[in-house]
């Protein structure tokens, strides 16, 4: 990793902000579509 | 016609009759504008500088918490399923309730205002350039405020959803507003955002009854 | 106010039509007819989808699918039918005849005026009160007065008789008799017995 | 029960048929999952080991990196969300309801992303997080406009309806958003003289862009996905409810 | 939370009630008596004062004069009966079974549970739907739910019966039948022929 | 007990289920305290010097206009007719109300005030001094409301009518509220302003299921 300068905690923060929230973001996604296919499942429906 | 009639004198009567829903609205606009100097402080010179965007916020947030009756109870009470069966347009039926809405919510407010003029330490010329500005603003805020109160009716309960839809569209509304009374930039600015007020509240009236009128019927199907 | 000619002589047909809430068909395949003059009576178990149906019928619902006409209706003389579903209308704070005279104003008036049609329903002597404070089956009756005051050819009426006494039922087949007697068509779900001439039934499907 | 009252299928209604669209579309979603986590890998390279300093501002202009994708996605999501909005109520098509109601969350994450990146540029370059400039400021009222759609969405219970009227909702929003812009940029030049720093310098060097550009792409990949799998579940969701009424009526499923 | 003891042989008495609304007098000087295990089923014309008579009962509204004793009701043990009016109490969002459970905890819950009350009153298919999905009728059968998993004495029910399907109407009467039989008490406002055995009447004046 | 809790139980459910009341709370809250620049200019020495009094103020009219769906919807389906006569005492139905209002009106708005501080160019130990004072105001705030709610509920229609007949009680939490975070009198000023308001909440906590459930049972019947 290079040095950052002076500034350094403020890009860290800008791009931990962006990744974490991503990450927020992807996984509520994905939860949510799980959720709903197991949901769909015990209703016993094939299409997927 | 009569229809239309009908409606704008149904209107005002409900507004006006024991329910006294107008002083209601009217009390919001003075108590929030009055509650400023208690959570600001009460320095004159600092009230006075800000004072034309409190009365405008105070008549901006009094005017869109009012919307909640405009279609609501109607809907709640099957009027507007009436409505829709009725011998006129849904656009009229939304244009007869704006100018009600304009009657009973902002007129009263501008009545009103010297009041809390007063109790801004606001000066005699700034006063009346605020009048001038609500005269010429809130037929947009109104208009803008059927349009939301329109796309909200359909849901069990709106409450304050129709002000936070609405409140980021009349952003603008508010700039001018504001920026006809105080001009920074001179009497130049002020007259252009006069203008750019009117051209709004214009542009807004005409539109938001075919708007409005859309979404309710799709929304209530 | 342009007075609009009053039509006559409407018949409704459906050719294929289902109807129901979102994606939940609730009476499928329907292929109705009902002549002018005469009416038909919805019946079914509870959540059966009468209210359903005739609000679909009412153009108020999109039908799912098949269509509805209503043939001798002229679209430009203005709407030709009423529809009154559970919910009255009635706004406390306006009299009872300020609530009808409302009405007239919207729905288009006829020939008969507001305070004969509250004489004809059996409120003439509340004609000044606050209509919030009328009893359930009173605002019910109030409703009725509304079909009096603008003449339209078709009425599609969801439990009229909803809370009214023995009077008031024997009033609805009333109405509706003199309704059919003078051409008009009428599509009304009910639970009671309505004793109407004229009338065919069709039961929806039972599902509680 | 089969009610189908698709018009004739063409070509395009066929490929956007709901249960069609998920059948097409759901072999896509793995492969755009690995192209976007590796231009995302290809472009923190670049953003951090690979591109230098600005003389201006320094390491800071790293944080372009991230916001300047974001905010042109906090636009470009909208203006996706106006066109499916035509498609609701102009063509009436199933899947552009869906498509609006994916991308109302996602636009409201990228705008705020947009604005935390932002500031953290702007504290060290202006020296406060937050400056009430024209550009910001309009990007703070889009903000508030995506969440309330996704409150309004989230109001109803009934989703057909609830599409036709965001729809509505969402194209005066489309209509609206210029006079805002345009109302904001006259209030904040009326109050501020071109004291604030402006980035925006129209040549940028190469060696600036390729990062921007990777990421770019990156994030727009990276929205094509999430949006691909949220129609996905938003198509299941509406199959769920039809199928749990359905059960609550004892019809056979 | 204490399981409260359920009360038992509750009879009613009232002497010289009068009830109205205001200065309004709708029924005056009735003395009633309705022993445990015995019901009174009041009717009357739209208008009368049923639901306001049944209001005063209850306690929800204060009699104008006269007075009501429940004779062997223990207050101490809590409250001893069910009022069901006009409106249902049924908020969408919540599902059924919610809804009703959320009845019993309020009510103080007894022997019946929730799923038992609502295959009892054909609802238990639409267990976990959104209650404000119902239709009408069903709506009122939830109601009806509710009096049994909080067992009490005595029953004050509003046109139990109103949107109702046959079904419906049997329903209500087997399940004041029941009541009756374990020493209810109950006092019922009805336009509909409800068959009860035990079951007193009294039809106030007319006054449209 | 069962029944404290079930009431609890059922509110918080309807304020988080799909309407989603908590967010346009929350949101009405950011956007009343992001349209003030808009009005009074953009200037952040002045922004500052008012900010907690702008964030008190949106967090006042947020839990006001927050008030209306605390017994009115209760009223129009006659569950309030069932609380009655239910198996515990309309104080604790209450008082079960006012906890729920205060999760869902007051905290999330407090967990929000980060981002209103820092637009409104809040320093750091001025916006912890915000946060404390929120968090000690607003239940008095909430306790309040719940008996303005109560009276107002048995008028047909209240909307508007509870927050104007409440806001003048309110004032004296608003007072000590913004005192207790930009202290004319300095740091000891604000502590005792911090007790105060703690007082009030408390009292006011203890007081208010009372006197609603008071003014329930007179009003309803
Ligand atoms: C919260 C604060 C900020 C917000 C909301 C914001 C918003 C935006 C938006 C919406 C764009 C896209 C503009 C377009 O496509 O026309 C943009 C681009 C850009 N922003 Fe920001 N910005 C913020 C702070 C900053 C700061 C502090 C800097 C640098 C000092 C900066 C530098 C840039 C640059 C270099 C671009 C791309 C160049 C361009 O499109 O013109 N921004 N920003
Ligand atoms: N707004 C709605 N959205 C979705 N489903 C609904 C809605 N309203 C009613 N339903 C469902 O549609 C079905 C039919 O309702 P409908 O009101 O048409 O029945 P009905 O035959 O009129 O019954 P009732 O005799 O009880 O009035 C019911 O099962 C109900 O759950
Ligand atoms: N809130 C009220 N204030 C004043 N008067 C009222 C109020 N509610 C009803 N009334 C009046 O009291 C009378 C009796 O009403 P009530 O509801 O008791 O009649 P009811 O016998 O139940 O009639 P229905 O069979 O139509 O339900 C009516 O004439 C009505 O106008
Ligand atoms: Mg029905
Ligand atoms: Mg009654």
């Amino acid at each position: 990793m290079i040095a950052l300068g002076e500034h350094a905690e403020f890009i860290i923060a800008a791009y931990a902000g962006v990744f974490i929230g991503l990450g927020l973001l992807i996984g509520w996604i994905v939860y949510d579509s799980r959720r709903v296919r197991a949901r769909l499942e015990t209703l016993g429906d094939k299409r997927g | 016609m009569s229809g239309f009639l009908g409606v704008l004198r149904r209107e005002l009567r409900l507004s006006f009759s024991g329910g006294g829903e107008v002083l209601t609205l009217v009390l919001f606009f003075v108590i929030v504008g009055a509650i400023v100097p208690f959570a600001i402080g009460p320095d004159r010179a600092l009230l006075a500088s800000i004072a034309p965007g409190i009365i405008w916020i105070a008549a901006f947030l009094a005017m869109l918490l009012g919307l909640d009756r405009l279609f609501r109870p109607d809907r709640d009470d099957g009027t507007l399923a009436l409505y829709r069966m009725a011998d006129m347009s849904m656009a009229s039926v939304v244009a007869a309730k704006v100018i009600a809405h304009w009657l009973t919510a902002a007129l009263p407010l501008i009545l009103a205002s010297p009041f809390l003029a007063m109790i801004l330490a606001m000066d005699g010329p700034t006063f009346w350039r605020t009048v001038l500005s609500l005269l010429l603003g809130t037929p947009a805020l109104a208009a803008f405020g059927a349009f939301g109160a329109a796309i909200t009716v359909a849901l069990r309960r709106g409450g304050l959803l129709a002000p936070i839809l609405i409140a980021p569209l009349c952003v603008p509304v508010l700039i001018f507003g504001v920026g006809a009374i105080a001009p920074l930039g001179g009497p130049d600015q002020a007259s252009s955002a006069m203008l750019f007020l009117a051209a709004l509240s214009l542009m807004a009236f005409a539109l938001s009854p075919f708007a409005a009128a859309l979404a309710i019927d799709w929304g209530e199907e | 106010m342009t007075q609009r000619q009053v039509q006559h002589r409407i018949n409704l047909k459906t050719q294929g039509l289902a109807c129901g809430r979102g994606d939940t068909v609730l009476a499928a395949d329907l292929s109705l007819e009902v002549a002018a003059g005469s009416a038909l009576l919805l019946r079914g178990p509870n959540g059966a989808g009468k209210s359903t149906l005739l609000l679909t019928l009412a153009g108020l619902l999109h039908p799912l699918s098949g269509s509805i006409a209503f043939e001798g209706a002229d679209p430009e003389a203005g709407p030709f039918l009423h529809h009154c579903g559970h919910r009255n209308a009635v706004r406390p704070r306006l009299s009872v005849v300020e609530t009808l005279k409302f009405w007239a104003d919207i729905n288009g008036p006829g020939d008969v005026p507001p305070t004969t049609a509250l004489d004809r329903v059996g409120l003439g002597r509340t004609a000044h009160l606050d209509a919030g404070y009328l009893s359930a089956g009173q605002q019910r009756r109030l409703v009725l007065a509304r079909l009096l005051v603008s003449p339209r050819p078709v009425w599609l009426l969801d439990e009229p008789s909803a809370a009214l006494d023995a009077a008031g039922r024997d009033l609805v087949a009333a109405l509706l008799a003199d309704h059919l007697r003078n051409g008009g068509l009428a599509v009304v779900a009910t639970h009671d017995d309505i004793a109407l001439p004229r009338a065919a039934t069709l039961t929806l499907g039972a599902r509680v | 029960m089969s009610i189908d009252d698709t018009p004739k299928m063409s070509w395009w209604n066929r490929l956007a048929h709901p249960g069609q669209f998920l059948g097409w579309t759901r072999p896509l979603i793995w492969p755009l999952a690995g192209v976007t986590t590796a231009l995302f890998l290809l472009g923190l390279w670049f953003a951090f080991f690979n591109s230098p300093a600005d003389y201006q501002m320094g390491d800071t202009v790293r944080i372009m990196y991230v916001h300047v994708p974001t905010a042109w996605l906090s636009q470009f999501v909208y203006a996706a969300m106006a066109v499916s909005a035509l498609g609701t109520l102009v063509w009436r098509h199933p899947l552009a309801d869906v498509s609006m109601k994916a991308a109302a969350p996602l636009g409201a994450a990228f705008t705020a992303m947009a604005l935390f990146t932002g500031s953290m540029w702007g504290r060290p370059t202006w020296g406060t997080f937050w400056e009430w400039d024209g550009r910001m400021t309009s990007t703070l009222i889009l903000l508030f406009i995506y969440l309330g759609i996704v409150a309004l969405w989230r109001a109803f219970d009934d989703q057909l309806r609830a599409a036709r009227v965001v729809a509505v909702f969402t194209l005066v929003g489309a209509v609206n958003v210029p006079i805002i812009k345009f109302s904001v940029d006259w209030w904040s030049t009326l109050h501020q003289p071109a004291s604030v720093f402006r980035a925006d310098g129209p040549t940028m060097p190469g060696s600036l862009l390729t990062p921007l550009f990777v990421m770019f792409f990156a994030f727009t990949l990276l929205f094509v996905t999430l949006q691909l799998l949220a129609m996905h579940t938003e198509i299941r969701r509406r199959r769920l409810v039809t199928l749990e009424r359905r059960a609550a009526r004892g019809d056979t499923l």
